[in-house]
């Protein structure tokens, strides 16, 4: 997030996009809801009504994956209706002409149609947005899980530089983190292509700061991201996996080509908590350490960096992934492999990390930790980013177009499946929600969300078991009948490995970011007879 | 002070299977020296190791004790762990908990019994004890109905209790929503067999079903004629004290467990309760 | 025992929880009510926190596949065996087969530690993890 | 002889009496921590530890009396062989600084357990319990206590209660264990005088001029024993409920709870209570699903209706203390102030 999630609150204008917000983000839910209470106008784009998109003013109900059209006929609409930020436009940003130029060339009818939503909403939605100083947008993975996520999320940037709604307190764009420490593995360069703090690979200057510190030289050719790795098949170039603590046969799309990749590696070690589906699979499995059983630091979605505290010893034989990542280190001859406390191991990585050069463990015990980015000790932290310049200097306008999803609805599969967490009790692949017996009893079993007027169509009852079935895959799941998704498309979450709904989904990729287009498919269903 | 929450080891002596998810489950206490009784119409929280507790209601007469009979059908987890027990394993029960039927008033009384799958299980207590009291001027009941209905003749439970039933003059009539091919008796709801019988101002009913069952049959009883205070129910909720606290069965201001689960209709109709819901 | 801060296990909204601890056992978890995020309340999640943590389904042995089955071995003999493997690969079919998935539920210093291991340990920029998902 | 009732206390004799106190029993007080949170406590070093009085306890009592997970029992099963063991006994504990909502609330829940036959284990926490209150002169920004009928002040129920005069207390003593102290300790008091009486009711009714907030709980709950409440009133507060059962959690008076059985091994486990909400789905749903109760419109009907309708026509007061707790945190907005003012700002139909 550029901005904290505290200043929400005194936004004036709020979009969301791809964000189921309350269910996945309660707290940030909590500010929305209470900035909507002091008057804030909430705009949701999103194609189910969600709780969030009921609270809304506006609520954008577009066709899945549409996402870019909606907002390039917002843009346009601002450009007529003289609503840019002429100044900021002209002060931070460059290539605003070709964008311009492109956006002129737009037929906005024809763009209304593309999404499904009539004009006038559209334009009622633009000019709410760019009216206001004080607009703020949050998007979550229904923005980025497409084939065009990249695009997706450029045009959220567009827009917001168009009307100048960066680089100040209760307005800018803020991704919402999924997990914990989604913020901080990425921090911490667990990507393929950066190091620590966003640092380029190639840099030969930062090259021979690692090489100093660590002692050997970082190999220069970029690695292979996630999907490359786990949907290379048998004859993958991987041979040796370590994971810890992810559950990637369950939570990755085109789970058969998952299970399949990993089920033939000559070798797969697991660290982990629970025996996931993907440790299963492995050959050596580690007994990790759970949260409440280790100390470290996690960072938010707001980028802060927050110390855990250790509540309990290990219970049995466990030991904190710290420790089986070093003493495994050890064994691989690898330097650097001895810290006694997690507190050296920050000074290491505030040492070879810019942005958290003043992150250390006796400031983050106060205050509640710090902001990267965080220069030095005397640095109080940032609350909100692109302050006073963007990250690569002038905020760059880049033209965006209107792509089809990969797949469309025909007549063998024509629904559109859209996938994501489906309640607030679960979480992810459920590995640790579903061992809270209230948790589970508050969700216990998958749900494909449908419209009133497809199951009238198919002849269902609420709570019948139907087949669901995608060029990929087939799966059995129960229906719930409701209004919060439109007629032609369905919904369902991927948190029970009874309903592993990524057999159905796409492994189709982001070219840029190489997030695979997890949230649609077509698909078709089908009555089951008698269970 | 007894700890209230502890429930006493009982062994499972039989195990009587019904159909394909019922079984009846006969359990003596292990203990022979706490002194345990009950009335028609109460229940036992049934502890099944690893899977915590349930309300189940005794379907046997507290005068087969030192028998108690528990008819559990395949629900949820624990009934389902019920289901892997076998004969000599050890369960827990604390209780008995809840208001029974007012047994006294039911005697002289023409008794209408009528039943949808499992919901036969309290009502059968009820029945045993009234069968047992028969040959008695002070206690027995002028005449004993069951109109008993299943989804299918392979989900009829309790068929050699019935036909024991009709040897001891019960009138019983079966019937199932789908019938095969062998099925002679009748092919309908029970709501079907209800018109059939006449009810007077002497007949006392006593309904236990699916929600939608009791809804309609108390419909159907009141436009018979069928007095409010001569219709009793026992409500199905989700339980996990037993004692009023816990919260889950409250209902409009009443527990189900300490001011049920027997209802009568005119008690019912002050509750906001979804068995009477339009 | 005081109860014990820390920040919740699930999303990046990032709650500043307390941990109630008894005789080793965590048995509630509460929000604090100055924290900026959590500022007095959880979600569902958040309050029942501690609940997994005592699951009995909780791995608590180190297991080496031996004859087709998952068996519990000794760490050493676990860390010996991975650390073999992985060099076997390595001189076999290059650094770059081998690939390291770190994990959006570990610590900051788990994931660098995680990520230095593969590129100068096990000589790979083969490392990622579930951002995308 | 002196009135052992109603004593003064000075201020400097504060913390001497609760070392004596500490001597005999768990002594537990409102303590700022490290993170600016005041919680509810256990003393070890009273003079490294500080107690604060100025902020309202993040928590009720209810913690320690129904905490948030306990062990009812263990179990063991051997050979099909199935038996269970009690749960640890309680310790006797003082609880120091507990303002008058929170007192009000544990009487309630007094009652709540006490029927059919006394909850052994809450008993057992109760039994062993002295609590001493301190009135409040100044209400924190959500409390209406005062609506409630449960403050600022108390008229029963504390072992002692405590009066802020500025340099001294006001101790008085409820019956039983609290006068036993008083008389125990009498050294560290003197006598009341007609000025400590004047001002103790001069604060009293100050105390009672100072909410910031009016909440019609009176008026509310007569009208629930009169009509019905209008239906849109429950959708509109029960799509704002995101079902995070934080309303029920901090309240001092929501005592609903589940049972569960956690394995520890294949022939152990231990039974333990936890907390539960009436506001989440799963809390009706039956085994095989059934659901008796539409959360989507009536999430919040049985919690509003039980504190201020059902309770109000058993006890002759509702359980609603007014002791503010839910009133800020709800992540909707539709906390039981919403609801009182909605339905009493209705118009009768």
């Amino acid at each position: 997030m550029t901005n904290s999630i505290a200043e929400l609150e005194g936004a004036d204008v709020l979009l969301v996009t791809g964000s189921n917000t309350t269910e996945t983000h309660p707290q940030i839910g909590r500010n929305i809801i209470t900035a909507v209470d002091h008057g804030a106008k909430l705009i949701v784009i999103d194609p189910r009504k969600t709780d969030i998109a009921k609270e809304a003013h506006i609520h954008l109900a577009l066709r899945p994956g549409t996402d870019i059209a909606l907002i390039n006929a917002m843009m346009r609409i601002i450009l007529d209706e003289n609503l840019a930020d002429d100044l900021f436009i002209s002060m931070r940003t460059e290539n605003f002409i070709a964008l311009r130029d492109y956006l002129h060339r737009l037929d906005l009818d024809e763009l209304a149609t593309i999404t499904g939503i009539n004009r006038t909403t559209i334009h009622e939605a633009a000019c709410l947005y760019a009216r206001s100083s004080k607009s703020v947008i949050c998007y979550c993975l229904g923005v980025t899980q497409h084939t065009c996520g990249t695009d997706n999320v450029q045009a959220v940037a567009n827009l917001a530089m168009l009307t100048g709604n960066v680089e100040k307190k209760h307005s800018g764009v803020d991704p919402l983190r999924g997990q914990n420490n989604v913020q901080g593995a990425c921090d911490m360069a667990a990507l393929p292509a950066v190091l620590s703090g966003y640092q380029n690979l190639a840099d030969i200057d930062v090259r021979n700061r690692f090489l100093a510190v660590w002692g050997r030289e970082v190999p220069k050719a970029p690695g292979l991201s996630l999907t490359e790795m786990t949907h290379a098949g048998i004859n993958g170039t991987i041979k040796a996996m370590f994971i810890m603590g992810e559950n990637p046969v369950l939570s990755d799309p085109h789970l058969n080509r998952v299970e399949n990749t990993l089920k033939h590696l000559p070798f797969l070690a697991v660290s982990d908590i629970f025996l996931t589906e993907t440790a299963k699979l492995a050959h050596v499995v580690f007994p990790a350490a759970s949260f409440a059983e280790k100390s470290g630091t996690v960072t938010n979605s707001e980028r802060r960096v927050q110390l855990c505290h250790q509540a309990i010893p290990p219970i049995r034989n466990c030991k904190p992934d710290s420790e089986i990542i070093m003493q495994l280190g050890r064994r691989l001859n690898c330097p650097g492999m001895d810290f006694d406390t997690e507190a050296e191991i920050m000074e290491e990585i505030s040492l070879l990390t810019p942005i958290y050069g003043g992150m250390h463990y006796d400031r983050l015990a106060k205050n509640w930790g710090l902001q990267w980015p965080c220069w030095n000790r005397d640095h109080p932290g940032t609350k909100f980013l692109h302050k006073y310049y963007f990250a690569r200097g002038k905020g760059c306008f880049t033209i965006t177009e209107h792509q089809e999803p990969y797949e469309n609805p025909e007549k063998k599969y024509p629904f559109t499946l859209v996938t994501g967490r489906g309640s607030y009790h679960h979480y992810h692949t459920a590995t640790m929600t579903r061992k809270s017996r209230r948790l589970l009893r508050e969700y216990p079993e998958a749900l494909l969300e449908i419209n009133k007027e497809d199951s009238d169509k198919l002849n269902l009852r609420d709570g019948e078991t139907v087949e669901l079935a995608s060029r990929r895959g087939t799966v059995h799941i129960k229906t719930k009948i409701t209004d919060r998704v439109q007629p032609g498309t369905v919904f369902s979450s991927f948190h029970f490995f009874e309903v592993p709904i990524n057999l159905l989904t796409l492994d189709a990729m982001d070219p840029k970011s190489k997030c695979p287009e997890l949230k649609i498919c077509s698909v078709n269903l089908r009555k089951v007879k008698h269970d | 002070m007894n700890n209230n929450f502890i429930p006493s080891p009982a062994k499972i002596c039989e195990i009587i299977h019904e159909n394909e998810q019922i079984s009846t489950f006969r359990l003596k206490l292990i203990n022979t020296s706490i002194p345990f009784s009950f009335l028609p119409g109460q229940f036992l929280m049934l502890s099944v190791p690893h899977c915590g507790e349930a309300a189940i209601s005794i379907s046997s007469s507290p005068t087969a004790l030192p028998i108690i009979d528990l008819s559990i059908r395949k629900a949820g987890t624990l009934t389902n762990a019920m289901h892997m027990m076998k004969a000599g394993n050890q369960v827990g029960i604390r209780g008995p908990y809840g208001n029974p039927f007012p047994m006294k008033n039911f005697v002289n009384r023409d008794l209408l019994f009528v039943a949808g799958g499992i919901g036969l299980a309290p009502l059968k207590s009820v029945i045993d004890y009234c069968l047992f009291h028969s040959n008695s001027v002070h206690d027995a009941a002028q005449s004993i109905t069951l109109l008993y209905g299943s989804r299918s003749p392979s989900d009829i439970a309790f068929q050699s209790v019935t036909s024991n039933w009709q040897e001891q003059g019960v009138n019983c009539r079966l019937t199932v929503d789908e019938a095969d091919t062998d099925w002679q008796g009748n092919v309908g709801l029970v709501t079907d067999l209800l018109p059939r019988h006449n009810v007077t101002d002497n007949t006392t009913a006593l309904v236990c079903g699916p929600p939608v069952m009791i809804r309609f049959i108390i419909a159907q009883l009141s436009a018979m004629g069928c007095q409010d205070e001569a219709i009793f129910t026992t409500l199905e909720r989700h339980m996990k004290c037993g004692v009023g606290t816990c919260g889950h069965c409250h209902l409009d201001g009443k527990m189900v467990c300490m001011d049920g689960p027997v209802f009568s209709l005119s008690q019912l109709k002050t509750m906001d309760v979804m068995e009477l819901a339009q | 025992m005081p109860d014990i801060m820390t920040i919740c296990n699930y999303c990046g909204c990032g709650c500043g929880v307390y941990l109630r601890v008894e005789q080793n056992r965590v048995v509630g978890s509460y929000p604090s009510k100055n924290h900026p995020i959590s500022r007095g309340n959880l979600c569902s999640k958040g309050w029942h926190l501690h609940e997994f943590i005592h699951s009995a389904e909780r791995l608590t042995e180190p297991l080496l596949r031996k004859d087709g089955e998952l068996r519990p071995v000794s760490w050493d003999e676990a860390l010996d065996y991975t650390a073999s493997a992985l060099t076997e690969t390595k001189e076999k079919f290059g650094t770059n087969a081998i690939g390291v998935l770190a994990s959006a539920k570990c610590t900051n210093e788990e994931n660098y530690l995680l990520q230095k291991l593969t590129r100068i340990g096990l000589g790979t920029n083969n490392i990622d993890h579930c951002a995308r998902l | 002889m002196i009135d052992l009732k109603e004593l003064i206390l000075s201020k400097d004799n504060l913390i001497p009496l609760l070392r004596k106190l500490k001597k005999d029993a768990r002594l537990i007080a409102p303590i700022k921590n490290e993170y600016g949170d005041t919680l509810f406590s256990e003393i070890d070093d009273i003079d490294a530890m500080k107690i604060d009085l100025h902020n309202q306890p993040q928590a009720s009592l209810k913690p320690f009396f129904l905490p948030q997970q306990e062990t009812l029992a263990g179990y063991t099963v051997n050979n099909g062989e199935y038996s269970f063991t009690p749960p640890d006994k309680a310790q006797d504990t003082i609880f120091f600084g507990v303002r008058s909502c929170d007192l009000t609330a544990l009487l309630y829940m007094d009652l709540i357990f006490s029927k059919p036959s006394k909850d052994a284990t809450y008993y057992d926490r109760r039994n062993h319990s002295l609590i001493i209150t301190l009135g409040c002169n100044q209400p924190f920004a959500n409390c209406f206590c005062e609506a409630t009928g449960s403050g600022p002040y108390l008229e029963y129920g504390y072992g002692l209660q405590f009066i802020d005069l500025g340099d001294r207390y006001f101790v008085s003593a409820g019956r039983g264990k609290g006068a036993d102290l008083l008389k125990k300790w009498a050294y560290f008091f003197r006598e009341v005088n007609e000025e400590d009486q004047k001002k103790r009711y001069q604060l009293f009714l100050e105390a009672r001029g100072q909410f910031t907030r009016n909440i019609q709980v009176a008026h509310a709950c007569q009208k629930l024993q009169e009509e019905a409440v209008p239906e849109e009133i429950w959708e509109t507060l029960s799509r704002r409920c995101y079902d995070c059962g934080g309303c029920a959690y901090v309240c001092p008076t929501c005592t609903c709870y589940s049972i569960d059985d956690m394995a520890q091994g294949t022939n152990h486990g231990i039974r333990v209570r936890s907390w539960d909400a009436c506001t989440s789905s799963g809390f009706t749903r039956m085994a095989g699903g059934h659901n008796p109760t539409d959360r989507s419109r009536y999430a919040l009907k049985r919690r509003f209706l039980h504190k201020l309708k059902h309770d109000y026509a058993h006890h002759g007061k509702p359980s609603c203390t007014g002791c503010g707790r839910c009133v800020d945190i709800c992540f909707g907005g539709v906390d039981i102030t919403t609801f009182i003012d909605l339905l009493t700002t209705q118009k009768t139909t």
